[in-house]
């Protein structure tokens, strides 16, 4: 048992420090810390800087541009971004497609899509969930129906997240309606521009428009787009899922926010001295770091369990751990950033978060704090509920 | 002691929630809050010809003498409403001033225009640094000759874009954040030096920022005693806190009743989810949350009005405490139960959760109120 | 609506308060702000001084002892008993087996007992709890077999809190195995004197002994000490438990708890400071008051309908708020003494607990700390579970 | 950074897993607190046949060298059984004292005698008004020639009263709370002066308050600079609360196994409890807490011969935190589930809920170590 990083792994932390500090557009490095929207152009920009250093897919199969990094080491390397910070790929291609595509896919498959998403040539979106499925995914009801050399996709997707710069979309769709609901579902991969498709935006409570309605009438989509067997679209999707939940814990992201509400809360002076200097909040705020040093050495093991089993394709039950508490850091986080900004989180300035040049109400940085309470609700209900977890938990690890 | 409404009370709590239940659906509120001023004309003057405006000002001046229960009657409907009103600011904060602390003149002209629904007021008090702290004022009021000249600036003032008149604090002596030396000012909305720029709020109402240059203000226009304004402040504020906590409980109540139906009727897993022990116990923990937040919202009314200055203080404080920590738990719950579809604007819960949240930042929230009361020797004397 | 006390109201809380401090003999009275143990002739004493008052019973019908106060009244005077402190009466007579006796019992049953229990002549206990029964209470095993006009009674009660002290036992005992098992059921009254009942103490994890199993072989009961119906004794159970629950908020001994610990932590010089000059610490003491002053006004609320209702059999079924959020605040209050008590919540003196004149390690008041955190995890486990209150709310109230 | 046990720290871990397993059931841990001494002098002559005696000393001293590593497997065992022998007295901080600050004729004298198992060890730390504050020291010790003369109470020392030698805190200069001018001295238990009075503890241990009368110590048995002990005296504690917070891992494990296993069997309403989604959900969030506290107890043990003070300090003091909240959460948690017979004495249950709370209060509670690691920063440096 050696509870610290390696010398090795200390040097390589700092070398991908230097490497994200260095290399990131001032621009999108000042969105990233006001946590104001970015642009599709921004995350195009960050991905083709990570490609052109051999980063862009570290942890995929070397032969398809990975770096071959053990698990410490790519877990150093996300959470180094995220304490830049840095935008996150997006998940949808490099943690989610792409990862389904290079383990199930075929040959023509891997050839002609996995170096268009590590290069984000191609936006990708996720077409899992369905209205009234919520939790109970597999009840989905968007069906393909064979028709010679293609399916005939009809139906309706949910939540799909930035679906409006989607070059294409992959989806579960029900194939077989005539056997228990998992085992009649496939993995299709759909081009957006494809006749038929629809995609209208969905506003959430923090005035974002970034998930959205994609309805399917008559989509016409080529075989050769089916991802490995007919009916066992299933099984990746769990194999997509258990790679999310591993990612969830987003330690990186709630220790920048910690920093960055310990920067403004000295900073402030409202009332007789800086937040900083009241007790109660001092202690509230150390009472988080308490509970994310905790996630994070928790963290550490699952990822150094990992390393020792060496499948990292079956995510650890533990990993629902990091999930709860995971999503419980982050929302505490906004709470705490909500505090801070006391009677300027009123104003609802949706041009500034989206980086518009209006002259803002109250301190520059008040504008995100509410929509980043209200929009962060999501994490505790998104990639299987809290909820659920905890039953994953009860059953998969006590046997309950 | 006695918790059940009276024949009067009955009554106006019958037609304030009729009148909104026919008027104030989700689609119609959505057009009130698209209109220029932020909410409805034609509402206020209902309002008007239901007595509403006129329910916390004494007979003698025109009113219902209806009492913190009156307000509380209308703010809890409100708040089962989301009605988009400046109810709190013309009735409760500005009507306020006026009965604790406005003349016989003043009150003879003003309070007329308030109840007939043609005087809209708002509360001109934050500044920039001044966070929660009502003593914290540096926008000044200079005397000269029968008049007062004003210069600062006010921030995040609720409803400040449309009102008629605002009331404005500011310092005629002493130092930022001395209690001493604060006055009250009522100053037209559209005088020489007042600027406004107005802009939406997180909860789809409206709001300014109003900048003071060189306003002119005769002492006819003083509402008090312009050298010791303070206790006023605190009086109005602690009413408006009060009116603010029943808001809160008519917003978590309809959280909560839309909760437990969604469980019943939401499908999941072949059984509706209300059928899942654990989401059973969070609609019982968010009831419970609800009827502490609605017993501390009555401490709250019975004690707007106390004598003992420090015991109203305290218990106003201990009534936003629990009003900011049931509103939190029961909004988050609210939107946690629904799933997605809770956090997009086309369902209303969504809506009542950042009403109730911006609840919690208005006058204090949780946290600053509990630090006041423990500093004030808490609720129970030792 | 009028929220606050009426004038008549406020004097009649004057006028308890002054009789029961010059009442209360100061031993008595010493003990019960120590948390020290009591003995038996401590309640005898009280209650006599109670009942010579004619205050010994005022719930209980006028005919009976009775003093025909409103349920306000009644909240009151039971609330300031609590907040003196003075001993609550022992409620196995006064609030279980006597309000049962007089709604249920026949006319010789009230005579004989009746004016016992009102005087403390007579020390009941409860048989109710058997050992795997737990919350689904019900499920009782032992069993009265009717042999001419003796019932013969077996089976094993637990959690029988002081039958050490005991003359008479009421218990649910099974009258008919063969039906369902709420219907089967019957209320006995039973001569602790009786051959064939063994007392053994069961020792709880705060060292104290209050509780025992009471064992039953072959007990010879006679029929007259049936109350009411045979096969009934499910209906006068819940009587009787709906009596328990509205009573068991006890925000008076919370309140006085407070009180205390204010008292303590304003004394302690502990530190630079004493404890209640840190900031932390008085605002955690401030949210417990807030919410306790909170599940008053519930308390009342609750009361007031009870008052208006006049139907007090019926508990609200609110009153299930009562016994979670009171069981949890008077947890918190012990939490809070154990926080000002330090180290010297260490050492284990049950000699001073029982009140002996040893000498105390650390400060006098010291010795209970620990106990009381250790026994007041009961009060979230009996009377039905905090889990079972929140069952009933779910479905009796919200109808899930 | 690897989490598995080497080697020798799996057959360490297998052997005191083994020997507890064997000689520490319910009874036989009954039978060893009965003891006079409260603990057994045959399990203490067991722990140094095996070696635990030595594990942290270096091999010169004629120590095995297992470092914090070592002591976190040896306590967690502890924890899982409940032992009740001085390990921590002895073995953690007298070792800690000897390894950390004593001179070469010190260590060769007396840590061949812990080895053997021949001499126990106490910290004679708290004073009456000193709560969890280190330096607030007001015992006395006076040079008088070649030797110092200690006067003052030490209280709560935990195993002071069968210790064979007591390790003193006595202030050589300067105020009460002074940081500098507190010493160590090593005093034994029969020394002329020294009056032990020996009492067990909540969790069935015991302690004893002990009076210093005039007692003299010679310079020799001074350790570490008398003068400037206190850094010393941090040093040890952090290692004695590293190691607390593998014993209250251990006992939590074994609740929280208990506890699980008590769901799956206990029949309720004619289903095992375990059935009952809410008590699922309270047993995963038990899991929770615990995995949470034993990656901080592994932080703990990492930190714990830190060279950067000020960030060993933090850290020790973020681990105490979390176990405080764990092992409270976890702790009511296992009575609550168990119901009415997790508040007997029959049960082991109870016995592990006191132990995990008593270890709460010993070197600082959560809150307090929550207000040292505010006041220090916290652990992400802004």
């Amino acid at each position: 048992m050696d509870l610290a990083f390696t010398k090795e792994e200390q040097a390589f932390r700092e070398e991908v420090r230097t490497f994200f500090h260095e290399n990131i557009p001032a621009d999108i490095h000042a969105k990233m810390i006001d946590q104001h929207s970015l642009e599709k152009q921004d995350l195009v920009t960050w991905q083709r800087i990570l490609n052109a250093k051999g980063w862009a897919v570290p942890h995929w199969p070397v032969e398809y541009g990975g770096t071959g990094w053990d698990p410490i080491k790519l877990y150093i390397f996300w959470e180094e971004m995220q304490q830049t910070p840095a935008p996150q790929p997006l998940q949808f291609g490099v943690h989610m497609v792409g990862p389904v595509i290079a383990t199930f896919g075929n040959e023509a498959q891997k050839q002609r899509f996995l170096p268009r998403i590590a290069n984000l040539d191609d936006w990708w979106c996720q077409g899992f969930s369905e209205p009234g499925a919520g939790s109970d995914l597999a009840s989905l009801r968007t069906k393909a129906v064979r028709d010679g050399d293609h399916y005939v996709v009809n139906g309706q997707k949910t939540w799909t997240t930035l679906a409006q710069h989607a070059d294409w979309i992959f989806c579960l769709v029900r194939t077989n309606p005539d056997v228990k609901k998992q085992v009649g579902i496939s993995f299709l991969l759909i081009d957006m521009k494809t006749p038929g498709i629809e995609v209208r935006p969905i506003q959430t409570i923090d005035g974002g428009k970034e998930v959205n309605e994609v309805f399917f009438t008559d989509v016409r989509v080529p075989v050769e787009n089916l991802v490995g067997e007919e009916n066992r679209g299933w099984d990746y999707a769990k194999f997509l899922l258990g790679n999310e939940r591993s990612g969830i814990a987003r330690i990186g992201i709630s220790k920048q926010r910690i920093r960055r509400i310990k920067e403004l809360a000295g900073q402030e002076f409202y009332g007789s001295a800086p937040m900083i200097e009241n007790q109660r909040f001092r202690e509230k705020l150390a009472a988080v770091e308490v509970e994310l040093k905790a996630l994070e050495m928790t963290q550490l093991r699952v990822v150094a369990a990992e390393a020792k089993r060496g499948d990292k394709g079956k995510p650890d039950p533990a990993s629902s751990i990091l999930k709860i508490k995971g999503s419980e850091l982050q929302q505490a986080t906004t709470e705490l950033l909500m505090e801070v900004v006391g009677p300027y989180a009123l104003p609802f300035q949706p041009g500034l978060v989206e980086g518009s040049n209006e002259p803002p109400i109250g301190m520059d940085w008040a504008a995100t704090a509410a929509p980043t309470y209200f929009n962060w609700r999501k994490v505790s209900i998104y990639g299987g509920s809290n909820e659920i977890q905890k039953n994953i938990i009860a059953k998969a690890i006590l046997g309950l | 002691m006695d918790f059940d409404l009276n024949e009067e009370q009955r009554l106006i709590k019958d037609s304030v929630e009729r009148l909104l239940a026919d008027r104030y659906g989700f689609e119609q509120r959505k057009a009130h809050g698209a209109s220029e001023r932020g909410w409805s004309a034609d509402m206020w003057a209902q309002y008007a010809d239901l007595g509403l405006l006129a329910m916390p000002f004494s007979a003698d001046d025109g009113g219902m003498d209806q009492g913190p229960v009156g307000t509380m009657i209308v703010m809890e409907a409100f708040g089962r409403a989301l009605a988009l009103e400046p109810y709190l600011a013309t009735v409760v904060l500005g009507g306020g001033f006026l009965r604790n602390g406005a003349n016989a003149a003043q009150k003879a002209d003003l309070i007329p225009q308030i109840v007939d629904g043609s005087l809209t007021l708002a509360f001109a008090q934050t500044e920039r640094h001044s966070r929660y702290d009502l003593a914290d004022v540096t926008t000044t009021a200079r005397k000269d000759g029968g008049s007062y000249v004003l210069d600062g600036a006010k921030s995040v003032v609720v409803h400040g874009d449309s009102a008629d008149k605002l009331i404005v604090t500011a310092r005629v002596a002493g130092d930022r954040r001395d209690r001493s030396g604060i006055g009250v000012f009522l100053v037209d909305g559209n005088a020489a030096g007042v600027s406004r720029r107005g802009y939406p709020t997180q909860d789809g109402q409206r709001a300014a920022e109003v900048l003071l240059e060189g306003v002119r203000v005769e002492a006819d226009w003083v509402i008090g005693e312009p050298e010791n304004g303070l206790p006023l402040i605190e009086q109005v504020t602690d009413e408006a806190i009060a009116a603010l906590c029943a808001e809160a409980v008519g917003t978590m109540s309809v959280m909560h009743e839309t909760t437990v139906d969604y469980l019943k009727t939401r499908k999941q897993f072949g059984v509706p989810i209300g059928d899942f022990q654990v989401l059973q116990h969070r609609a019982a923990d968010m009831f419970l949350m609800l009827e502490q937040a609605r017993s501390m919202s009555m401490l709250a009314t019975m004690m707007a009005d106390e004598q003992d200055v420090a015991e109203r203080r305290r218990s106003i404080a201990g009534a936003k405490v629990q009003i900011g920590r049931s509103g939190r738990f029961v909004g988050q719950q609210a939107v946690q139960l629904h799933g997605g579809v809770g956090m997009t604007m086309e369902l209303a819960v969504g809506h009542y959760f950042k009403r109730v949240t911006m609840i919690d930042t208005a006058f204090g929230d949780a946290d600053y109120h509990l630090s006041r009361l423990a500093d004030a020797g808490g609720l129970i004397a030792a």
